[in-house]
C-alpha cells in the first residue's frame, strides 16, 4: 500500500531545479511566469527547490555552453533518483541560433538522457506546464520501476 | 581505643585528604625521576584523597555531623582558639567533593596528555600542590590558613599556567595572573590582619560568633578586602580577563583545575565570608551586591565568549559566565537559591571539565585551538565529538543534561525571589540568566561547527582519535554530567540540600567548634519548595519511546537504505553542492560566525574589545577600583 | 493487569493522541492549509490541502544521498531525534483540560525543549559539511537568539499573571495555567496580556522559520541553508518537523492565551484545538507570509529584540503591577 | 608611635598599588607587588605589638597571668607571609626574565598578545 501511496505522491509533488546553461534568459523568465498567479503551477504541486538534492525534475535552459557543461552534469548527477530531465526551449535540444558556435557543447542529449523536450523560443507557459506534467508521469513510472 | 584504630576514625579523614596530596607532591619531587613511579604516586595520592572525601559523605552529608578537628589536639583555652583547626561541615565537604572528583579526573587525563612534555616531575608536583591548596582551603577552619592555602594555590596555578612557556601567551598570562592574584592575596592578608586586630582570633567559627553586631570601620574595610580577595580567586567581574588568559594558556588538565576547582574556592570563600563571618546576607543590599556582580559576570563574559576566536579562551569566558550563575543564585539568600547555586557549581565543574578536556584532546592531536584553523574533526575523532557535544549541551542547558537541571532551579529561585520580594530587579536577573543561556548555546554551536563539523582542512588529514586514557577521563565527566542531569532529585536531596542547609545553620557551625552560639539566630526554617515541575526520567522515557517508534518506522521504510560513496573513486554525485562547481575546501566558521548578532551589538563589542586591552596595568587598575567601590559599599551598607 | 492497561494508555498517548498520529495529521494539514491560504491571498488556486502529505510520501520514495564529506550517523539520526523531541513537546502541552503527561514539565522546560529540534537541524546541517549549511547555521542560531528574549518575557508574564491570580506568586505549570483559564476565562481577555499575545503571534513565524523570518533557509540565496545537502526521507522528516513545529507553537499559544474554550470531551477538544491552530496559523503565519518580503538576519534580530520584546515587556510590567 | 606604623603600612600598600597601576615596566610592577606586601607585613607585626611587652618566649613554667609580652601569633603570621612574599617575588622575576626573552621588551604596553 505504501509503495502505491509513494508512487501516487510522486506524480503530485514534483519539485523543480532550474539550471541555466547559457540561456538568453527568455526561457528563465517564462519558467518563473509558470509559477505566477496567472498560471500557478503550484496547484499541481510544482515548487522551485533551492538545491538539486531536493529536486525531482531538472529544467535545463540554454544551449549548454562549454563553460557550463561540466557544471550542468555535476548538478544533474547530484539529483537523487528517480529524476527527470526536462529541456526547455529550443537551445538545449538543437542549439537554436547558437548552433555551431565555438563555445556551444550542446545539445544536452549527447551527454545525459533527456526525458522531455519542450520546444519553442521561448515556449509558452502552457507548453511548459504540459511538458512538466508529462515529466511527472515519467517520474511516476520511474518510481514504479525502482525496487 | 588503640592509636591505630583511633587514627582510622573518620574524624581524621579531612587532614588525611589534604596531607596525601601534599605528601604526594613531596614524594614526586624527590622520587619522581622514573615515569612509572611518578604516575603511580600521583594516582595513589589523588585516589586516596578522593576516597577519604567520599568516606566523609556518610557522616557529614547524610548524618549532618560537623567535624571539628584541632591539629595536635590543641583545643581552645579560655574561650579563645589557639590552635589550627579544620572544620568540615556539609558545605566544606560539598566543595571538597567537587575538588576531589575534578582532581582525580584531571590527574587521570594528565598521564596521557602530558606524556610528551618535559619536566613532568615538576608538573605533577605543582599539580598536587594546587590540589592540596584548594582542598586545604575548603576544609580549613581558620582564616589565616585559608590565606596560606590561597597563596599556595595561586603560586601553583601561576607556575602551571606558565608551564608550557613556549606556547603563545603562556608567560604573559601567568604574569598578569600573578600580579592581580597577588593583589587579591594581599587583600586577603590585610583583611585577615584587620579582623585579627579587632577580634583577636583567626578561627572562623569564633569570628562568626564575635563579628556580627560588633562591626566597626576596620571590620567593614576588612570585609571589602576579603570580598575582593576571594573575588580574584573566583575571577568574577572585573577579574575575568585573567581567567581567560590563564585558562587559555595553561595545559588543558590545568584549565580543568583552574575553572573547575580554583574558581569554586573563591565562591566558597565568598559564601563563608558573607553567610558565616559577617552574616550579612539577610541585608537586601548585600544580596544586591552578590546578585549584581553575578549577573554582570554572567552577561559580560558570555558576550565576550561569543566574540572569541580561540577554543580554550572561549571556554574560559564561559567558565566565568557560569560562575556568575552560581554567585547570583547564592546571593539570593533563599534555600532554593543556595541549593541551585551549589548544584550549578558542581555541574559547572563537571561540564566545564569535560569541555576543557575535549579542547585539550583537540590541541593534543592537532596542535592548535584556533577556531579558524580547525574543522571537520568529527570524522577523525568521533568519540571526542560525542563527549564534547554532551558537555556543550550540558553547559547550554539542553534537557536532560545536568546544566539544565541546575539552571532551571536558578530561574525558579530568581523568579521566586522577584515575586516574593516584589523587587523588579530580580526579574531582570531572571531574564538575563535565560538570555545568557541561549547565548551560551550559540557560542557552543559556533565551536561545534568550527571544530568538529564542517570541512576538514588538508593539514588535519593525519589526525587520529586520542588515546583511551584521555577518553576515559572525559567519559567519567560525561557520565557524571548525564547522571546528575537525570537524577536531580537525588542530587539535591543528598548533596546540595545538606550543603545549602549548612549555609543556613551558622549556629551549629559555631557551636561545633565549642564556642557559644547563643548570640546567633538558630537555623531558620529552610524550604526547598519548587514552583515548576521537571521529571527528566519520564521525559527521557517518553522521548525514547517516541524515538524508538520513529526509528522502527524509519527502518521499516528503508530510511537507512542510503546511497553512499563506495571506495575512493571520485563521483560527482557525492560531492557537496557548490552551485555546480567542483567541491573545494571552504569552511564556514571561526570567531565571527554570528555576524547577524554582532552587527547589532557592534558598539558594545567595540567598547568591550577596547576595555579588555591586555595591559596588566589596566587590569590592576580594575582591581583597585573594584576594591575602592566595594569598600565604599561596605562602609555605607554594613 | 491495570499496569498493562495504563501502559497501553500511555503508549496510546504517545503514538496516537496527542502524540504521533495527531501531530502528523494535524501538522501536515496545518501546513497544507497555510499554503492554500497564502495562495488564495495571492489570487492563486494554490496546491491541494493535502499537498504536504504528497510531498512527504514522495520524499520517502526518493533516494537518500549521503555526501562524502558528511558524518553519516549524525547526518541521518539528527532528523529523527528532532522529530521525536517535537512530538514529546506536543505531549506536554495540554489540550484544554486534558493533558497526557501533566506535571512533568513546565513552561521553562518547554522553552528549553523547543531548542532540541532546532539543535537537531543545526547539527544535522553542520554534519553535512556544506558551506551553505554553515551560513544557514549562523542565521538559524541568530534567529533562535532573537526569538528567545521575547519568548522568555511572554512566558514570565503569563506565569506572573496566573501566579498572582492563584495566590501562589508565580505559576510555571502549564496544566495550572490551563485550569486557571478554565475557571476564569481565557487570558487574552485580560488587557495586560494583549501585548504578550501579539508578541507571541509574532514569535511563532520566527520560531518555525517561516516567511519573513526564514533567512536561515532562504532557498533563493543559500540553497535552503541547513537542509542544502539533505535528500529523500531525512528531508521529508525535516519537512514534517517543520509542520509539527507550527502545530506545537500555535497550540502553545492556545494553551497560554486561549485556554478555557474546551468542552471536556477529549475528541471534541482536539478538534477545537486544531481549528484554533488553523486560525492562528492563518493570522500569524499565512497572512504575514503573504504581505511581507524576507528580512535580513540583522533586521530579524533587531525586530525581535526591540519591537516584539517591547510588546512582551509591556505585558510583563503590567502583569507585575497586577493590572 | 603605633599609629605611625599603621599609617606607614597603609601608605606602603597604597604606594605599591600605585606603582602597579601606573608603571609600565615589568620590574617596577614586581617592585610594586613587593612594596604592597611589605605594607601588609608591617601592618601584621604592628597589630601584635604591645608597648612594653617582652618577647613571647617562655617555657611552660615561667608563664603566669602577670607576664606581659607581645602577641606571638601575628609574628608567626608575618614570618609566613614574608616567606610567601619572597617566593612570589622570585617567581615573578623569573617570569619577567622569560618574558623579556620572548617579547624582547619589559614594557607592559607591548606585552598584550592576549586581549579582547
Amino acid at each position: 500500500m505504501f509503495k502505491k501511496l509513494i508512487q501516487e505522491s510522486m506524480g503530485k509533488s514534483p519539485w523543480l531545479f532550474h539550471i541555466n546553461a547559457g540561456s538568453c534568459n527568455g526561457c528563465d523568465i517564462e519558467l518563473v511566469s509558470v509559477l505566477t498567479p496567472r498560471y500557478d503551477a503550484e496547484r499541481l504541486g510544482f515548487k522551485l527547490a533551492g538545491s538539486p538534492r531536493h529536486a525531482d525534475i531538472v529544467v535545463v535552459t540554454g544551449p549548454v555552453t562549454k563553460q557550463s557543461l561540466p557544471r550542468v552534469l555535476r548538478a544533474i548527477s547530484q539529483v537523487p533518483e528517480p529524476r527527470c530531465i526536462v529541456t526547455m526551449g529550443s537551445c538545449p535540444q538543437s542549439g537554436n541560433v547558437f548552433r555551431g558556435s565555438y563555445s556551444v557543447a550542446g545539445p544536452l542529449s549527447k551527454y545525459v538522457h533527456v526525458d522531455v523536450d519542450v520546444a519553442g523560443c521561448a515556449p509558452k507557459p502552457e507548453a511548459v506546464i504540459d511538458g512538466l506534467a508529462l515529466a511527472t508521469q515519467i517520474l511516476k513510472e520511474k518510481r514504479g520501476q525502482m525496487k | 581505643m588503640s592509636p591505630v584504630i583511633n587514627a582510622l576514625s573518620y574524624q581524621h579523614f579531612p587532614i588525611y585528604a589534604i596531607m596525601v596530596l601534599f605528601l604526594g607532591a613531596f614524594l614526586i619531587a624527590v622520587f619522581g625521576r622514573n615515569r612509572t613511579a611518578r604516575n603511580v604516586l600521583a594516582l595513589l595520592s589523588i585516589t586516596a584523597s578522593l576516597a577519604f572525601i567520599l568516606a566523609l559523605i556518610r557522616p557529614v552529608m547524610l548524618g549532618g555531623e560537623i567535624i571539628a578537628y584541632w591539629l595536635g589536639g590543641r583545643v581552645p583555652a579560655g574561650g579563645y582558639a589557639i590552635g589550627i583547626a579544620l572544620e568540615v561541615d556539609a558545605l566544606s565537604l560539598f566543595f571538597a567533593l567537587i575538588v576531589a572528583v575534578a582532581v582525580f579526573v584531571s590527574g587521570v587525563y594528565s598521564i596521557q596528555y602530558m606524556r610528551h612534555d618535559d619536566n613532568e616531575r615538576e608538573y605533577y608536583t605543582l599539580f598536587l600542590m594546587l590540589a592540596g591548596g584548594v582542598m586545604g582551603l575548603v576544609l580549613s577552619g581558620d582564616l589565616f590558613n585559608m590565606f596560606i592555602m590561597v597563596e599556595v594555590l595561586t603560586f601553583a596555578a601561576v607556575a602551571l599556567t606558565a608551564f608550557r612557556n613556549t606556547a603563545t601567551g603562556a608567560l604573559e598570562a601567568a604574569f598578569k595572573y600573578l600580579v592581580v592574584g597577588c593583589i587579591g592575596s594581599t587583600c586577603i592578608l590585610v583583611g585577615t590582619a584587620m579582623l585579627y586586630a579587632q577580634a583577636h582570633t583567626l578561627n572562623l567559627a569564633q569570628l562568626a560568633q564575635l563579628l556580627p553586631g560588633n562591626l566597626n570601620t576596620a571590620t567593614k574595610v576588612a570585609f571589602a578586602l576579603l570580598f575582593v580577595g576571594f573575588g580574584t580567586k573566583a575571577f568574577i567581574v572585573p577579574f575575568h580577563p585573567l581567567a581567560a588568559d590563564a585558562h587559555g594558556a595553561a595545559p588543558a588538565s590545568i584549565s580543568v583545575m583552574i575553572s573547575g576547582v580554583l574558581t569554586k574556592s573563591g565562591i566558597y570563600g565568598i559564601i563563608r565570608l558573607t553567610y558565616f563571618l559577617f552574616q550579612t546576607m539577610n541585608l537586601g543590599t548585600m544580596q544586591f551586591l552578590l546578585v549584581f556582580v553575578g549577573s554582570l559576570s554572567m552577561f559580560i563574559c558570555v558576550t565576550m565568549a561569543l566574540a572569541q576566536h580561540d577554543f580554550k579562551r572561549l571556554l574560559a569566558f564561559h567558565s566565568i559566565s557560569q560562575i556568575g550563575y552560581v554567585l547570583t543564585a547564592v546571593g539570593l539568600c533563599t534555600a532554593l537559591g543556595v541549593s541551585a547555586g551549589l548544584y550549578h557549581a558542581m555541574n559547572h565543574t563537571l561540564f566545564k571539565g569535560l569541555l576543557f578536556l575535549a579542547a585539550g584532546a583537540v590541541l593534543h592531536e592537532t596542535g592548535t585551538t584556533d577556531l579558524g584553523k580547525l574543522g571537520g574533526l568529527s570524522k577523525k575523532m568521533p568519540h571526542t565529538t560525542v563527549l564534547f557535544l554532551i558537555g556543550a549541551f550540558s553547559i547550554s542547558g539542553i534537557p536532560p543534561f545536568n546544566g539544565f537541571a541546575s539552571k532551571w532551579m536558578v530561574y525558579q529561585a530568581t523568579y521566586q525571589k522577584a515575586v516574593e520580594s516584589g523587587n523588579i530587579g530580580f526579574l531582570l536577573v531572571t531574564i538575563i540568566a535565560l538570555v545568557t543561556s541561549v547565548l551560551t548555546l550559540a557560542s557552543f554551536v559556533k565551536v561545534s561547527q568550527s571544530v568538529f563539523f564542517g570541512q576538514l582542512p588538508k593539514e588535519l588529514e593525519h589526525v587520529k582519535e586520542v588515546s583511551f586514557g584521555m577518553r576515559l577521563a572525559m567519559g567519567i565527566f560525561a557520565l557524571l554530567c548525564i547522571l546528575t542531569g537525570l537524577f536531580p532529585g537525588l542530587v539535591t536531596s543528598y548533596i546540595t540540600e545538606p550543603a545549602a542547609r549548612a549555609v543556613f545553620s551558622v549556629a551549629q557551625y559555631i557551636s561545633a567548634m565549642g564556642f557559644d552560639a547563643s548570640g546567633v539566630a538558630a537555623e531558620s526554617v529552610v524550604s526547598f519548595a519548587h514552583v515548576g515541575v521537571w521529571e527528566p526520567i519520564s521525559w527521557l522515557l517518553i522521548l525514547c519511546i517516541a524515538l524508538l517508534a520513529i526509528t522502527i518506522v524509519a527502518v521499516a521504510s528503508k530510511y537507512d537504505n542510503v546511497s553512499q560513496r563506495s571506495g575512493e573513486a571520485v563521483d560527482t554525485k557525492y560531492e557537496l553542492f557548490y552551485g555546480g562547481e567542483a567541491q573545494e575546501f571552504s569552511q564556514v566558521g571561526g570567531g565571527d560566525l554570528f555576524w547577524g548578532f554582532k552587527h547589532n551589538w557592534r558598539g558594545y563589542f567595540d567598547f568591550m574589545y577596547r576595555l579588555h586591552s591586555g595591559v596588566v596595568n589596566d587590569y590592576a587598575l580594575w582591581a583597585v577600583v573594584d576594591l575602592a567601590l566595594v569598600m565604599l559599599f561596605s562602609l555605607i551598607v554594613l | 493487569m491495570t499496569i498493562v492497561i495504563s501502559a497501553l494508555q500511555y503508549l496510546g498517548y504517545v503514538l496516537i493522541f496527542p502524540g504521533f498520529l495527531f501531530c502528523f495529521l494535524a501538522g501536515m494539514l496545518l501546513c497544507g492549509i497555510d499554503r492554500k491560504l497564502v495562495a488564495k491571498m495571492q489570487k492563486r488556486v494554490g496546491p491541494p490541502v493535502l499537498q504536504p502529505f504528497y510531498d512527504f510520501f514522495k520524499l520517502c520514495g526518493k533516494e537518500t544521498i549521503v555526501p562524502a564529506s558528511a558524518s553519516k550517523t549524525t547526518f541521518l539520526m539528527a532528523p529523527l531525534v528532532g522529530l521525536a523531541a517535537l512530538v514529546v513537546i506536543q505531549l506536554f502541552i495540554p489540550v484544554f483540560s486534558f493533558s497526557a503527561f501533566s506535571g512533568m514539565a513546565d513552561v521553562i522546560v518547554i522553552l528549553y525543549l523547543l531548542l532540541i529540534p532546532a539543535m537537531s537541524v543545526i547539527l544535522g546541517g553542520a554534519a553535512s559539511g556544506s558551506p551553505y549549511a554553515g551560513v544557514g547555521l549562523s542565521r538559524e542560531m541568530v534567529t533562535i537568539i532573537s526569538c528567545e528574549l521575547p519568548l522568555v518575557l511572554v512566558l514570565l508574564a503569563v506565569a506572573k499573571t496566573v501566579g498572582s491570580a492563584l495566590g501562589t506568586g508565580l505559576c510555571f505549570s502549564l496544566s495550572d495555567i490551563a485550569a486557571y483559564q478554565a475557571m476564569h476565562g481565557s487570558l487574552i481577555t485580560k488587557i495586560s496580556m494583549l501585548p504578550a499575545a501579539v508578541a507571541m503571534l509574532l514569535i511563532i513565524p520566527g520560531e518555525t522559520g517561516n516567511h519573513p523570518f526564514d533567512a536561515a533557509e532562504a532557498e533563493t540565496e543559500i540553497c535552503e541553508g541547513l537542509l542544502a545537502e539533505y535528500s529523500g526521507a531525512p528531508l521529508g522528516v525535516y519537512k514534517l518537523s517543520h509542520a509539527i513545529k507550527m502545530l506545537t507553537l500555535t497550540s502553545l499559544f492556545v494553551a497560554l492565551f486561549l485556554g478555557g474554550l474546551g468542552t471536556g470531551f477529549v475528541a471534541l477538544d482536539g478538534i477545537i484545538l486544531f481549528l484554533l491552530c488553523v486560525v492562528l496559523t492563518a493570522v500569524s503565519i499565512s497572512f504575514v507570509h503573504a504581505i511581507t518580503a524576507r528580512l535580513k538576519i540583522e533586521q530579524i534580530f533587531k525586530f525581535y529584540w526591540t519591537l516584539v520584546s517591547g510588546l512582551a515587556l509591556i505585558s510583563l510590567v503590567l502583569a507585575w503591577y497586577g493590572l | 608611635m603605633i599609629l605611625l606604623n599603621y599609617i606607614a603600612s597603609f601608605f606602603l600598600i597604597a604606594l605599591g598599588l600605585y606603582t602597579i597601576v601606573t608603571k609600565h615596566n615589568l620590574v617596577k610592577t614586581v617592585i610594586g607587588l613587593s612594596i604592597a606586601d611589605y605594607g601588609a607585613n608591617l601592618l601584621l607585626i604592628s597589630i601584635g605589638f604591645n608597648p612594653g611587652g617582652t618577647a613571647p618566649i617562655y617555657t611552660w613554667t615561667e608563664l603566669n597571668p602577670s607576664s606581659f609580652f607581645v602577641d606571638p601569633i601575628p609574628q608567626a603570621l608575618t614570618l609566613t607571609s614574608i616567606v610567601i612574599g619572597a617566593c612570589v617575588t622570585a617567581m615573578s622575576l623569573a617570569l619577567v626574565i622569560k618574558l623579556e626573552e620572548q617579547y624582547g621588551t619589559t614594557d607592559t604596553r607591548e606585552i598584550r598578545r592576549l586581549r579582547g
